[in-house]
């Protein structure tokens, strides 16, 4: 299987949607001729393939290139528009909140609209806060919208030839520093049902439902706990909205514990929604106190240590695992 | 282009101004309408003038004050007036309201309550005309008060500089809320903003029917030639406060009158009174005519079910 | 004690503030001359008083009126300006979130933000989803930000007064309904601390964690449960961030049963951070699992059925309630 | 006004230029900085002529490009290194790095890296002014990539309807990320946009400090005078990429060239050394004091402390 990276994964399945659907076009800022010229980035040669009818670079205007996709979708055409990093969503967030997601309703189910929206997430990047700020939570709070964050090149090459193939507006959400992390994705045509979250790692202890870059933390200190005995049931979301909340409840009720993590700052991610779901869902079945691992409710600070201290790591993975197997089983 | 029928040019005017009337009538009588009713009396003549030049396949993305441009694009008013009560039988099944009615089957595509929000979406939808090579023209109807946002600018100079079918169409009814023009912004003609973005502009009478068919007609033969874009600033006035829940403490009397005496459907019917294509048999006639129709749409919303509750958890995904 | 609106509280809440402080000021799109002419709307009269200087009418320009926020408070004004309508705030959601938010932090603490945004919320009032969207849990996952959501005329004034004075952002949001709805507030001047929730009924039984406009739908189950022998505690949060933790986790250690309600929509609501706050830090203490009662994930409908169906009602929390008082102590 | 020394606006220039060099240098050793870098190289006359013509007491809003502006009004270097380092004796504390530097110590009080975000800030800051009756402008600094954002069109539309003392700076140096100008939008002159808010505006050549100071000295007089805002555009140019990690395959080669022709530094020097006012050798030494200022301004930076991680939870709430 071809070891890829997510920029890379990305990058395939945009090409090989567009090559399928001739409905389908890109457009963003720096979609086609950017500042960087790396094919680990997602829209590596686009403009060279498809040229300026379809790969269209758009002025920095995000109110205008939401716009431009809600007015496009509606006609029956397939736009896949980038937000540039995820805080400049806000500049996009009526057409993206009040259009994209409410029109189709609005309409009383007779219009649709086939958009999808990518943006870039993520901390680590040495940026700051104006560029990273996880608000995948914002997203999931809004009907209409289905909000996917893939976490391996693999999930996001098969999700995203989803999200283009649905009818109805997706937010996908890449992490930057994903964009240079290899792993195997198929080499054939195939696509990842969106609504489907995946143990990654299956587990008889306590259940750790995560997305994203957390992934990566989440695997290495399950294998140390494995180490001490602990077995960790790893659920990558893959999907926030619609959430699969089957696969959740499956795995707390086999584990009876749930530690929750995310890069979003705490207060109000999207860990809150799996706790709730949890202690209304599967109360009977928890045997320990349900943990929320999250960033601190701060800004992505710049400096280098600031900005690791920001994210949540292994140890603390770690040390909140241990601490609710040790909690008294009620 | 061939000149419209100006009989039916009137008809529309008046159909918009009855159906406007019996709106603002209805909101007076507790327990009819929810919410409060934003009409358009007075600047009949732009939405008919407007859709006179068009044909089926345009697209129009509205705003609040829709009613006009709806009608005058070929939406049935059975079905407006049901939508505008809440009823299944309306245009969106009662979801949208008086605020957003989307009528797809004439191409009305988008109507937004978010001022300038629609903006952005007629660079889409006249997008999709290009990328596709289809003969179409989008309207994209708004305020002087939507000329305002963020959005009006990131979407007229995206449309310029990709050079795209679409026509501006700035409604300039000289407030918006309680603000008038010279309150919200300093210029004088906001047609003056294309130059901005390196885009064509017109101003035009918009209380006479007339001007506007041709401006939006010339408008259109340069979108299809590949010339467009262009902001079209029709001037004009709302007889009414902002909505059927305004005070209209701002708002003198006087001009309310000096207008009145613009009323773009008395202009036309003199004209064609005077040409002998009218008289007042006739014109008798036409009201009457509007009339029942406007009466037989509000019996058609009043006798129509309502949506069952649980109607509200569809039509959210396709 | 007189017996004003919320309205008509918050109108004298800024009356008194701008009496009492020259840097305070108003802006917003019809804050001075509106198309309402209603003593019972917040800014009514303000004009009158206190002159075009202070009271700033706005062009329809949202990003524009927070951006003067940011700056106006930058430099020592106290700014309090409105954003319309709660679906709005997408317009102005950059300046507010990456500006008001943030660039006190950016500034390593040397600068502060003392500005309010008001912004109406709810539904009920007939205008449909473009209008009608509570996004309090957005506001509540950006850092930097405080939000207070009031529920009684009396709280509405006292915590308007606390936001004007404090030293940061304060979102502070108005239902739209309670506009209208009178209740007692005290003749003189007082203020209520933000981030302090309010036990407004006690009881043994089961923790209602509500605010805004659902605390009467909370008061009227309240007082039907108690003729069945089921005491309910009401916590009104108040203030959304900072979160009152400690009122919320006495409460339930007490009752042992929590239900949250709001009338945002279910997925992502801010249920969701209470009910997780709860099943990590009171785990041991609950008896039974805990209830969200939200709305659907839908947009806000028209139709009145429709709307009336949308909002989460009081025999929805009695169903709830009396659901978790019969399942089994675990 | 007075004309400025002009040595000293050499120095503030050659200044610059040196500092942003040495980013660009130690942006290619690994392991020194965080993150890519955004210089201003080329562009030094904007900021030094600008702030010439400002007084203490007056705020700038900046942008991610903001090094140059920061110098110019009198940050330290020092402190601003430290920063761009991520130490904590930076600025602010190593929290805010090289995009959004604020030194509210010469009212620099805002800089963004949101594109266009900081112009409706600098509405409220001159707001502010003219509240309190107070004699200060602001200088709003954006780049011609951001005159297309909505934020722009809001901000400008409100501080000509207000009348606020706030001089908008549009530094056009021909790019916007990869995109040229005429690929962002259809007009030529971003200063015309003005005229679309009833506001004046000023086409200035940008490499030329002298005639940048007298713009920019001519239109605070106006806006302390109550004759604000303004518009001032300023032609220059980005000679390298848009950050140290651009690929710099869309600009071309010659292009570059062409304006390096047109140096602002060389072109004062030259002028300076023909006045007499300059020789060879009081150039040399300006230029080695410049360079010894910024090498020590790395030391400070590298010998300052990190931060401690706890650090990070604080300066959130005032
Ligand atoms: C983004 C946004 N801000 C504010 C409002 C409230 N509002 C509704 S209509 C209106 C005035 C619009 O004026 P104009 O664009 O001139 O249209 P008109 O009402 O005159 O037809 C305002 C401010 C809104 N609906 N959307
Ligand atoms: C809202 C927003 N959109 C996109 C970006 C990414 N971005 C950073 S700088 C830049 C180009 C800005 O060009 P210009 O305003 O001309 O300033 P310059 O870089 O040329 O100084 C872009 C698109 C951003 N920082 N903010
Ligand atoms: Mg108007
Ligand atoms: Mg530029």
């Amino acid at each position: 299987m071809q070891q890829i990276t997510m920029g890379e994964a990305v990058n395939q399945a945009l090409r090989e949607e567009m090559r399928r659907d001739e409905q389908v076009f890109v457009a963003g800022e720096g979609i086609g001729v950017g500042i960087h010229s790396n094919p680990k980035f997602p829209t590596f040669g686009l403009l060279e393939e498809f040229g300026t009818r379809r790969v269209k670079d758009t002025p920095v205007s995000e109110a205008a290139i939401a716009g431009l996709a809600v007015g496009a979708s509606v006609m029956g055409l397939r736009p896949v528009v980038e937000i540039m990093f995820n805080p400049f969503f806000t500049i996009a967030a009526d057409q993206i909140v009040n259009h994209a997601a409410k029109l189709r309703y609005l309409s009383g189910g007779k219009s649709k609209f086939p958009l999808v929206v990518r943006m870039k997430s993520g901390s680590g990047i040495g940026a700051g806060c104006q560029h990273s700020h996880n608000l995948e939570a914002w997203l999931a709070h809004c009907p209409g919208l289905k909000v996917v964050m893939p976490g391996t090149p693999a999930d996001a090459k098969g999700l995203l030839k989803s999200a283009i193939r649905d009818d109805n507006p997706v937010i996908f959400i890449e992490d930057m520093i994903l964009y240079f992390v290899p792993g195997p994705v198929p080499e054939e045509d195939y696509s990842i049902p969106i609504g489907v979250a995946d143990v990654k790692k299956p587990g008889g202890d306590v259940t750790l439902v995560t997305w994203s870059k957390m992934l990566g933390a989440a695997f290495k200190a399950a294998a140390k706990l494995e180490q001490e005995g602990i077995s960790v049931e790893i659920v990558d979301l893959r999907t926030l909205v619609p959430l699969d909340e089957e696969t959740i409840l499956k795995s707390v009720t086999k584990t009876g514990r749930l530690v929750v993590l995310h890069e979003a700052t705490r207060t109000g991610g999207f860990g809150g929604e799996i706790a709730a779901v949890v202690a209304e869902k599967a109360f009977a079945q928890l045997k320990a106190p349900i943990k929320r691992i999250a960033a601190p409710d701060i800004p992505v600070p710049y400096s280098k240590p600031l900005e690791e201290f920001y994210l949540p790591n292994e140890k603390m993975i770690i040390e909140s695992i241990r601490a609710i197997m040790q909690s008294k089983e009620q | 282009m061939e000149n419209p029928n100006q009989v039916v040019l009137l008809e529309t005017m008046l159909l918009i101004r009855r159906f406007e009337e019996k709106l603002e009538a209805l909101s007076k009588e507790p327990g009819k309408l929810h919410g409060m009713m934003i009409v358009c009396t007075g600047q009949e003549a732009v939405a008919a003038g407007v859709s006179a030049a068009l044909e089926p396949q345009d697209v129009i993305i509205s705003n609040h004050r829709s009613h006009g441009h709806l009608i005058a694009k070929g939406a049935e008013i059975n079905l407006l007036m049901a939508e505008i009560y809440g009823k299944r039988t309306g245009y969106n099944k009662g979801k949208s309201g008086t605020l957003h009615i989307a009528v797809p089957e004439v191409n009305a595509l988008c109507t937004t309550t978010v001022v300038g929000g629609g903006i952005p979406i007629a660079v889409g939808t006249a997008f999709a005309a290009q990328y596709e090579n289809k003969d179409f023209v989008t309207v994209c109807y708004f305020g002087n008060g939507a000329a305002d946002e963020g959005s009006f600018h990131e979407a007229l100079n995206l449309a310029a500089l990709w050079n795209l079918p679409v026509i501006f169409v700035c409604e300039n009814n000289v407030y918006s809320g309680a603000q008038r023009q010279e309150e919200h912004t300093r210029v004088k003609d906001l047609a003056d903003r294309a130059a901005a973005y390196g885009m064509a502009s017109q101003i035009v009478d918009g209380n006479d029917v007339q001007r506007v068919y041709e401006a939006t007609a010339e408008a259109r033969e340069k979108c299809l030639a590949g010339d467009g874009p262009i902001l079209l600033e029709f001037k004009t006035y709302r007889w009414g406060g902002h909505s059927t829940t305004d005070h209209q403490v701002y708002q003198p009397k006087e001009e309310i009158e000096q207008w009145k005496q613009r009323c773009p459907i008395e202009k036309l019917k003199k004209e064609l009174l005077g040409a002998g294509v009218l008289t007042e048999a006739t014109w008798q006639q036409l009201n009457e005519g509007v009339m029942k129709q406007v009466e037989q749409s509000v019996q058609f919303a009043e006798e129509s079910p309502w949506p069952d509750v649980t109607e509200a958890l569809e039509d959210i995904f396709a």
